[in-house]
C-alpha cells in the first residue's frame, strides 16, 4: 500500500511552519541553556524543511524542494554534532553552560 | 492501487463485489491487517519467546527449566504475564515520573512498528511501504530514546550507565547495519520488501541474496552481528551486564513496565532476524521450487498458509540461533564492541558495498548460480 | 596487430618501472622480470613476422589524439599512434629477439654485479624505447624514443661510474649526439612546416602529391633543409663521420650494452630513421649523394682505425662504425632494401661477434688481444660461434654479411656507372670491404690461434656458462646466408636456383606502398654492376683474409715492420685522426672558452655596473623623494587621520558587543522583521 | 485520511509549544523528538517518503540521542538543576515572537495564493511516486555538487566535533 498519494491543502503546512518558526525563535532567545538554544535553532530548520516539502508538492510537483530538504536535514545533523562538541567544549571549560557565559570576547 | 496490498483486502474486494465491503476503503482493510499482523503475532511471540528461551537455556546448560506450569510447563510465560500484571507499579522516588512511563511504550512502540512492513507471505503483509527497509530502520530507531530516557528516568548511576551505553551502541551500530543492508538493494534495485523477497524467488533465476555474490555473504553475516548489538543482546549485551551494572537500564523496572521492556526486547529480536530473513534468506520463498507454478491449482488462502510456514521457519531458525549464541559467548568490553564496529564491521561493510557493485557491473547482475549455469550452458543466460 | 605492438612496448616499460622500483628486494634482483617481459615481447612480435613471412605483406595503423592546440585559423590535433608495416614487423622481430638473446646473456655475464637490478631496468627501459621507436608512426612519438635511448646509452656507458673514464664517455656520448639530436628536432619542425603533421603515412601521401615541393625554408628548399637536418640525425645516432667519435669510448659499457645498444640496435635506429623518412631524402634532391659520402668516408675510415687498434671491443666498435657506413652508404646510393637487409643481418652477427667478445673477456679478463691468443681450445663454442659472425662480416658467400654487403656494393658499382664523378664511393666501399676482412680476421688469429701470449690468463681462461653460449649459438645460426636468401647469398645464382626471397618480397611492398623509388639504372647496367661488384667483393674479401693469415698466422709479413715503415700514418690512425683532439683542443678550448670569457666581462661590466648599479643610483633618489612625501602627507595625514577615525567609531560601536547570543538574535530577527514587512507590504 | 495528518500536525505543534515553553530542559528535548516524528509524518503526507525517513532516522536516531547525551554529561545530575527560563530576553521575545505570527502567517498564506498551485493531476502523480530512486538519480545529476559538498561538510564536522570534544590531553 502506498501512503502518499493523499490531497491536501498547503495552508496546513505552511502555519504549521510558521508556528514551529516562532516557537524555534522564542525559545532560541529565552533560553540560557546553550543546549536550549540548540533546540530552537533544530525546530527553525524543521520550519523551513516543511516549507520546502510543501511546495515542491504543491507549487513545482517536483522533487527540487525535497532535494534541499534533504539537503538541511544533513547540514542540521552536522551543524547538532559540531554546537554539541563545542557545548561539552565550553561546559568543560566554565563548568556551566550558560549562553550568558560565553562572552569572552566581550568589547 | 499499489502493487502488493493485504490479501484480505484484495480478496475481500473481490468477494465482496456490491456488498457494503466493496465501499469500505482500502487502507481500512490494510490497517486492519496490520493490527491483526501485530496482535496475532507481536505480543504472542514475545511471551512464547521467554519460556523458548528459557527452555533452550535448560538443554544448554543441561537442566530441566520451567516444567511446572502446564505440560512441560508451556504456560510458563502465562504466568509471568500475570505475575507481571499483578506486581506493584513502583517508580523511584528520585526519579523522573513521566519519563519513567513514556520509556518503555516508546521501546515497544519502536519495535512494533517494524512489523507493518514484513512481508509474511506474498500478499499477507500489512502495509508493503516502498521504503519498506529503511521504514524498519528509521522506526527501530525510537527504541534507543526509550532506553535512555527510561534509563535516566529511575535515579539511579548503574540504570543511567546502562542507558548511555546502550545508546551508543544502537548508534553505533546503525551504521554497518545499513551498510550491510545496501548491497541487498544494489541488487534488489528496490526498498520495498515484497519487491526483495519476489526477486530472491526460484523462478526469477538467481537465489536467495546470501548466495548471490560472495559478499553479500559477509553482509549477512555483518547485519546478523550488528543486529545482535542493536538489540543488545549476548555477546553485546553490556547495558544490561548483571556483573557490572546490576541489571543495566531496566533495573528500577519492575512488574509490567519490565515486562514491556523484554517484549519490546523479543519482538526487536524477532523483527530483526524477520528482516535477516526477508532480505537475505529469500522471505516467504520456497528453496528450488517455483510458487507462482502451483498459484494456480492451489487455492490462495493455502499459498498463502505455505509462505508464511516457510517465512516464520526461517525466522524462528534465527532467533534460535540468537539464543543459543547467548548462552554460548562471553560478553565483550566497551572498547572492544566500539573497535569491533568502527575498525572491523564498517570498513567490511563498505568493501561489501563495493564488491557487490562491482559484481553487478562484472556479471550484469546475476548470481553466483546463474554465472555458474552460464558457464556450464556456455554464454551468460540473463534473464 | 596494432595494439599488439603497444603490448610489445608496454611490457618491458612496466618491467622497468618493476625494476627501478622494487628490482632491489625481488629474489635474483628481479632479472627474470626483465627477461620475462622482452620475452613476452618476442612472443608478441613473433606472429606478426610470421604473417609477414605467409603473406608477404604486413600493413596495420592505430592511432588517437595526443594533445589538441588551439591554432590560429584551425585547432591544432597531433595524433600519435602504430603504424606496423612491414619494416616493423622486421625489426621488431629483429630487436627483441637480439634483445631477449642479450637479457639472456647478461643474466650470465653480469651475474654478482652491484646494481645489477639498476643493470636490468635500464636494458629494459632501453628496449621500451627501441621497440617504441620502431612502431611509432610520427616522428614526435619517434624522437621520444630516440631521446629515451639516447638517455639509457648514457646510463649504461657510465654503468660503471667509478671509473672515470666510464663517466667521461658518458657524458661525451650524451654531448655528441645532442648536435645530432637538436639537429634532427629541427628537421621534425621543418617537416611541420611544410606539411602541417608529422605523421609518417601522411607524410609519405604529401611526397607522393609533390607537397612542399616549392617550400623554401632558411633560403633552401624546405626539404633539402629537412633531409639535412634529417641526416644529422642519423650522422649524431649512429656514429657516422664527423661526429663518430663517441661510439669507441661507449665500449666503456658493460659488453651486453655494446652488443644490445651500440653494435645491434640503437645505432641502427639512426638508419631506421633514414628508412622511415626515405621518401623525403628523395625529394630532396641533393641530400642523398651526400648521405652516400658521408657513409662511404665513415666506412673507410672507421675500417683504417680498426686496423691499428689492439683493444678486442674497440676493433669491434670500430668495425660498427664501418658497417654502419656501409648502411648510410647504402641508403645513399639508394639501394634502400640492401641496406636495410644490412641493419638486420649487420646486428645479428655483430651482436653475436660483441656477446662472443664478451664470453672471452668474461674468461681471460683482459680486453687486450695482445694478452689472448690460444684460446680456440679452451672455448670451443664461442671459438665457432665468432668464428661463423667473423665470417659473415668479412662477407665471405654463404653467410648474411656477405648478401647485404655484396648488393650494397652492387648498387653503389651502378651508381657510380650512372654518376662517373662519384665514382670513388664504390671504390672506397670495396676497399673498405677489404679492410673489414682484414681486421676481423685479425682479430680472430689474435685471439684464438697461435700459442698463449698470458700464459697465466690462458690457464685460467674458460667456456662460459650455457645462459652465455646459448645466444652466442642462436645468433651464429642466424649469421647464415640462407636466413635472408638463397644458400649462398649469390642474388644472381640462387634467384632461380632456390628462391629464398621474404626479404625482397617485404621490402618490394612496402617500397611501393611508402613510394620510395630506390636506384634507377637501366637493366643491363645493373646486372652487369651486380656481378662485376660480385666478384671484386670476393677478391677484396679473399684478399684480405689471405693478408690477415699471412700476417697474424704465418707471421709470413711482420705487422711490426709495417708499423715501422708507416709511422706516420699508425700514429694517425691510432690518435683517431685526432678527432677528439679537434673537438676538444679545438673547437671547445679555442671557440667556447673564449667566448665565454667575452660573456662574463659582457655580463660583468656591462649589465652589472650600468643596468644594475646605474638603476640602483637612479632608484635612490626616487627613494628619497618618495621617502618625505610618505612621511608627511600619507603616514601623518591619512593613516593617522583614519586610524584615530576608525578607532572613535569602533569605540562607540564596541558597545553594542554584549557577548550575549541571543542579544544579536534580537537585533538579528528585528532587521528581518523589517525586511518582512516591507516585502508583505 | 487527512485526520492522520491533523493529528500529525496538532502532535508537532503541541511538542513544539512544550519544546519552547517547559522550563526542563530534558522534557524539552523528549517532546522535540515527537515534534520531528511529526514532522516525518506530514512529509510522508506531502509526498516525501524517503525524506520521511532521513528525517526519522538522523533526527530521532541521531540529533536527539546527542541532545539527549549533551544534557546528560552537561547537567549536574541529580539534583536537577535544570530549570532555565529567566534569561533576560524573556520579554522581548516574546514581543518579538509573537509579533512575528502575523507577519509570518500573512506572508505564507499569500505566498501560498500567489504560487499557482500545480494542476492536481499532476501534483497526485508526483505524490504518488516512490521517490527514493528519483532523489537518487537527481544527487548523481543536477545535485551533485552540493552533494559533494555536503560529503565534505559531513567530514569536516566529523573530525571537528571529535576534535573539539577530545578529552584534555
Amino acid at each position: 500500500m502506498n501512503l502518499l498519494d493523499f490531497s491536501n491543502s498547503i495552508e496546513g503546512y505552511l502555519l504549521v511552519s510558521s508556528i514551529l518558526l516562532t516557537l524555534g525563535i522564542f525559545s532560541v532567545l529565552t533560553r540560557k541553556n546553550a543546549i536550549g538554544i540548540l533546540l530552537g535553532v533544530e525546530l527553525i530548520l524543521n520550519a523551513a524543511g516543511i516549507n520546502f516539502v510543501a511546495f515542491s508538492k504543491f507549487h513545482l510537483a517536483a522533487l527540487d524542494g525535497q532535494m534541499v530538504t534533504l539537503f538541511i536535514i544533513l547540514i542540521a545533523a552536522a551543524e547538532a554534532a559540531v554546537a554539541l562538541a563545542i557545548i561539552l567544549r565550553f561546559y568543560r571549560l566554565k563548568q556551566t553552560i550558560d549562553a550568558d557565559e560565553a562572552s569572552l570576547l566581550r568589547n | 492501487m499499489p502493487a502488493n496490498s493485504a490479501l484480505f483486502a484484495q480478496s475481500l474486494t473481490q468477494w465482496t463485489q456490491g456488498t457494503w465491503f466493496a465501499s469500505v476503503p482500502i487502507w481500512v482493510w490494510a490497517l486492519v491487517s496490520a493490527l491483526l499482523v501485530i496482535y496475532m503475532l507481536a505480543l504472542p511471540f514475545g511471551g512464547i519467546a521467554t519460556y523458548v528461551e528459557r527452555k533452550i537455556a535448560a538443554d544448554i546448560q543441561d537442566r530441566i527449566g520451567p516444567n511446572r506450569v502446564g505440560p512441560l510447563g508451556i504456560f510458563q510465560f502465562a504466568a509471568d504475564a500475570i505475575k507481571m500484571i499483578s506486581k506493584e507499579d513502583y517508580v523511584p522516588p528520585g526519579g523522573d515520573r513521566f519519563l519513567f512511563n513514556i520509556a518503555p511504550v516508546l521501546v515497544v512502540v519502536g519495535s512494533c512498528a517494524g512489523f507493518v512492513a514484513l512481508p509474511l507471505a506474498q500478499y499477507l503483509v500489512a502495509g508493503d511501504i516502498n521504503i519498506g527497509v529503511f521504514y524498519i530502520m528509521a522506526i527501530t530507531t525510537i527504541i534507543a530514546p526509550g532506553i535512555l530516557l527510561g534509563s535516566w528516568a529511575s535515579e539511579n548511576k548503574w540504570s543511567l550507565l546502562g542507558g548511555l551505553r546502550s545508546a551508543a551502541q544502537i548508534v553505533s551500530y546503525e551504521i554497518p547495519v545499513a551498510l550491510s543492508i545496501l548491497p541487498v538493494i544494489l541488487i534488489s534495485g528496490s526498498l520495498q520488501m515484497g519487491e526483495i523477497v519476489k526477486q530472491q524467488g526460484w523462478q526469477s533465476g538467481h537465489f536467495w541474496n546470501v548466495f548471490h555474490n560472495p559478499f553479500t555473504l559477509i553482509a549477512f553475516f555483518i547485519l546478523f552481528v550488528g543486529g545482535l548489538a542493536e538489540t543488545n543482546r549476548i555477546p553485546f549485551d553490556l547495558p544490561e551486564a548483571e556483573s557490572e551494572l546490576v541489571s543495566g537500564f531496566n533495573t528500577e523496572f519492575s512488574g509490567m513496565r519490565f515486562g514491556l521492556y523484554a517484549l519490546g526486547e523479543f519482538v526487536d529480536v524477532f523483527v530483526m532476524c524477520a528482516l535477516v530473513t526477508t532480505l537475505f534468506l529469500g522471505g516467504w520463498q520456497l528453496p528450488f521450487v517455483e510458487l507462482d507454478k502451483f498459484m494456480i491449482t492451489l487455492p490462495s488462502g493455502l499459498i498463502a498458509l505455505i509462505q508464511v510456514g516457510f517465512f516464520l521457519g526461517k525466522t524462528f531458525v534465527m532467533v534460535f540461533v540468537v539464543m543459543w549464541l547467548r548462552w554460548t559467548l562471553p560478553r565483550l568490553r566497551v572498547d572492544q564492541l566500539m573497535g569491533l564496529c568502527w575498525k572491523g564491521m564498517v570498513p567490511i561493510a563498505l568493501f561489501n558495498i563495493l564488491g557487490t557493485a562491482i559484481w553487478m557491473w562484472a556479471f550484469k547482475g546475476q548470481s553466483m548460480l546463474q554465472v555458474a549455469l552460464g558457464l556450464f550452458s556456455g554464454g551468460g543466460s540473463s534473464h | 596487430m596494432a595494439q599488439s605492438c603497444l603490448w610489445i612496448v608496454a611490457l618491458p616499460l612496466t618491467a622497468f618501472v618493476i625494476q627501478a622500483l622494487v628490482g632491489k628486494r625481488l629474489p635474483r634482483h628481479g632479472d627474470w622480470v626483465s627477461v620475462l617481459a622482452i620475452l613476452g615481447s618476442f612472443v608478441l612480435a613473433t606472429p606478426i613476422f610470421l604473417k609477414l613471412l605467409s603473406s608477404g605483406h604486413v600493413n596495420d595503423s592505430l592511432q588517437f589524439n595526443w594533445m589538441v592546440m588551439p591554432g590560429v585559423q584551425k585547432a591544432v590535433t597531433i595524433t600519435v599512434g602504430v603504424l606496423v608495416n612491414n619494416l616493423t614487423a622486421i625489426m621488431l622481430f629483429m630487436v627483441t629477439l637480439c634483445a631477449s638473446l642479450i637479457h639472456i646473456f647478461s643474466t650470465g655475464y653480469m651475474h654478482g654485479e652491484s646494481r645489477y637490478h639498476l643493470f636490468f631496468a635500464y636494458i629494459s627501459l632501453f628496449s621500451a624505447g627501441m621497440l617504441g621507436l620502431v612502431i611509432s608512426d610520427n616522428l614526435l612519438t619517434l624522437f621520444m624514443c630516440w631521446e629515451v635511448m639516447g638517455l639509457c646509452s648514457y646510463l649504461l656507458i657510465g654503468f660503471y661510474y667509478q671509473k672515470l673514464s666510464a663517466n667521461h664517455a658518458s657524458l661525451k656520448a650524451f654531448m655528441t649526439t645532442r648536435v645530432g639530436d637538436v639537429m634532427f628536432f629541427l628537421g621534425i619542425c621543418g617537416l611541420y612546416y611544410v606539411f602541417g603533421t608529422s605523421n609518417l603515412t601522411q607524410i609519405y601521401e604529401g611526397i607522393k602529391s609533390g607537397v612542399g615541393s616549392n617550400v623554401t625554408l632558411v633560403g633552401m628548399p624546405a626539404l633539402t633543409f629537412i633531409g639535412f637536418m634529417l641526416m644529422m640525425g642519423t650522422i649524431g645516432k649512429s656514429a657516422q663521420f664527423p661526429l663518430q667519435v663517441w661510439l669507441p669510448d661507449a665500449m666503456e659499457g658493460p659488453t651486453p650494452v655494446s652488443a644490445l645498444i651500440h653494435a645491434a640496435t640503437m645505432v641502427a635506429a639512426g638508419v631506421f630513421l633514414l628508412v622511415r623518412t626515405y621518401p623525403v631524402l628523395e625529394a630532396a634532391q641533393i641530400v642523398l649523394p651526400v648521405v652516400a659520402t658521408v657513409g662511404a668516408l665513415t666506412a673507410f675510415l672507421a675500417a683504417c682505425i680498426a686496423l691499428v687498434q689492439v683493444d678486442i671491443k674497440k676493433v669491434l666498435a670500430y668495425s660498427t662504425i664501418s658497417q654502419l657506413g656501409f648502411m648510410v652508404l647504402g641508403m645513399g646510393v639508394g639501394s634502400f632494401a640492401p641496406g636495410f637487409m644490412h641493419v638486420i643481418t649487420h646486428a645479428c652477427f655483430k651482436a653475436c661477434l660483441f656477446l662472443a667478445s664478451g664470453s672471452v673477456i668474461h674468461a681471460v679478463h683482459t680486453q687486450d688481444m695482445r694478452e689472448m691468443g690460444g684460446l680456440r681450445s679452451k672455448m670451443p663454442i664461442t671459438f665457432l660461434t665468432m668464428f661463423i659472425a667473423t665470417l659473415a662480416i668479412a662477407g665471405v658467400p654463404g653467410f648474411s654479411g656477405f648478401v647485404s654487403k655484396d648488393r650494397i656494393l652492387g648498387d653503389a658499382l651502378a651508381y657510380g656507372m650512372t654518376h662517373p664523378t662519384l665514382m670513388w664511393i664504390p671504390i672506397l666501399g670495396f676497399i673498405t670491404a677489404g679492410l673489414t676482412a682484414f681486421y676481423m680476421f685479425r682479430l680472430i688469429f689474435m685471439t684464438f690461434f697461435g700459442h698463449a701470449r698470458d700464459e697465466h690468463k690462458h690457464h685460467h681462461a674458460h667456456e662460459s656458462p650455457i645462459t652465455m653460449t646459448f645466444p652466442l649459438m642462436v645468433l651464429a645460426g642466424l649469421s647464415f646466408a640462407i636466413v635472408f636468401a638463397g644458400p649462398t647469398g649469390i642474388h644472381s645464382i640462387d634467384a632461380n636456383l632456390l628462391p629464398v626471397h621474404w626479404f625482397d618480397h617485404a621490402l618490394e611492398n612496402v617500397k611501393t606502398e611508402m613510394g620510395v623509388k630506390g636506384l634507377h639504372v637501366s637493366e643491363e647496367v645493373e646486372h652487369h654492376a651486380h656481378s662485376l661488384a660480385m666478384v671484386i667483393s670476393l677478391v677484396v674479401a679473399g684478399l684480405g683474409i689471405f693478408l690477415s693469415a699471412l700476417t697474424y698466422l704465418k707471421k709470413v709479413i711482420s705487422a711490426e715492420a709495417f708499423e715501422k715503415a708507416l709511422k706516420p700514418i699508425h700514429t694517425l690512425l691510432w690518435n683517431k685522426y685526432y678527432f677528439d683532439d679537434f673537438y676538444i683542443k679545438g673547437i671547445i678550448q679555442k671557440l667556447f672558452l673564449p667566448l665565454t670569457v667575452v660573456m662574463a666581462k659582457f655580463d660583468d661590466k656591462v649589465v652589472d655596473r650600468i643596468l644594475v648599479d646605474g638603476w640602483a643610483r637612479v632608484a635612490m633618489v626616487l627613494k628619497s623623494i618618495i621617502g618625505k612625501f610618505d612621511d608627511v602627507v600619507v603616514d601623518k595625514v591619512a593613516v593617522d587621520g583614519s586610524g584615530t577615525v576608525v578607532a572613535a567609531g569602533g569605540w562607540v560601536l564596541r558597545q553594542l558587543q554584549t557577548g550575549k547570543v541571543q542579544q544579536y538574535l534580537i537585533l538579528t530577527f528585528i532587521v528581518f522583521g523589517m525586511l518582512l514587512f516591507y516585502m508583505t507590504r | 485520511m487527512k485526520w492522520i495528518l491533523l493529528v500529525a500536525e496538532l502532535l508537532t505543534v503541541g511538542s513544539a509549544l512544550i519544546v519552547a515553553i517547559n522550563p526542563n530542559i530534558l522534557y524539552s528535548a523528549v517532546f522535540l523528538l515527537f515534534s520531528f516524528l511529526g514532522v516525518a509524518v506530514m512529509y510522508l503526507f506531502a509526498g516525501a517518503d524517503f525524506l520521511a525517513g532521513v528525517q526519522v532516522v538522523v533526527y530521532v536516531g541521531g540529533v536527539t540521542i546527542l541532545i539527549l547525551f549533551a544534557i546528560m554529561l552537561t547537567q549536574w545530575l541529580y539534583r536537577l538543576k535544570l530549570k532555565d527560563i529567566g534569561s533576560k530576553f524573556v520579554v522581548p521575545g516574546v514581543v518579538l515572537a509573537l509579533g512575528l505570527v502575523p507577519f509570518l502567517h500573512r506572508g505564507l498564506t499569500e505566498l501560498g495564493k500567489m504560487v499557482q498551485a500545480a494542476p492536481p493531476e499532476k501534483m497526485a502523480e508526483f505524490a504518488g511516486s516512490p521517490k527514493t530512486a528519483l532523489i537518487g538519480k537527481a544527487l548523481l545529476t543536477n545535485y551533485l555538487l552540493p552533494f559533494e559538498a555536503i560529503t565534505i561538510l559531513l567530514l569536516g564536522a566529523l573530525v571537528g566535533a571529535v576534535w573539539l570534544a577530545r578529552p584534555k590531553a
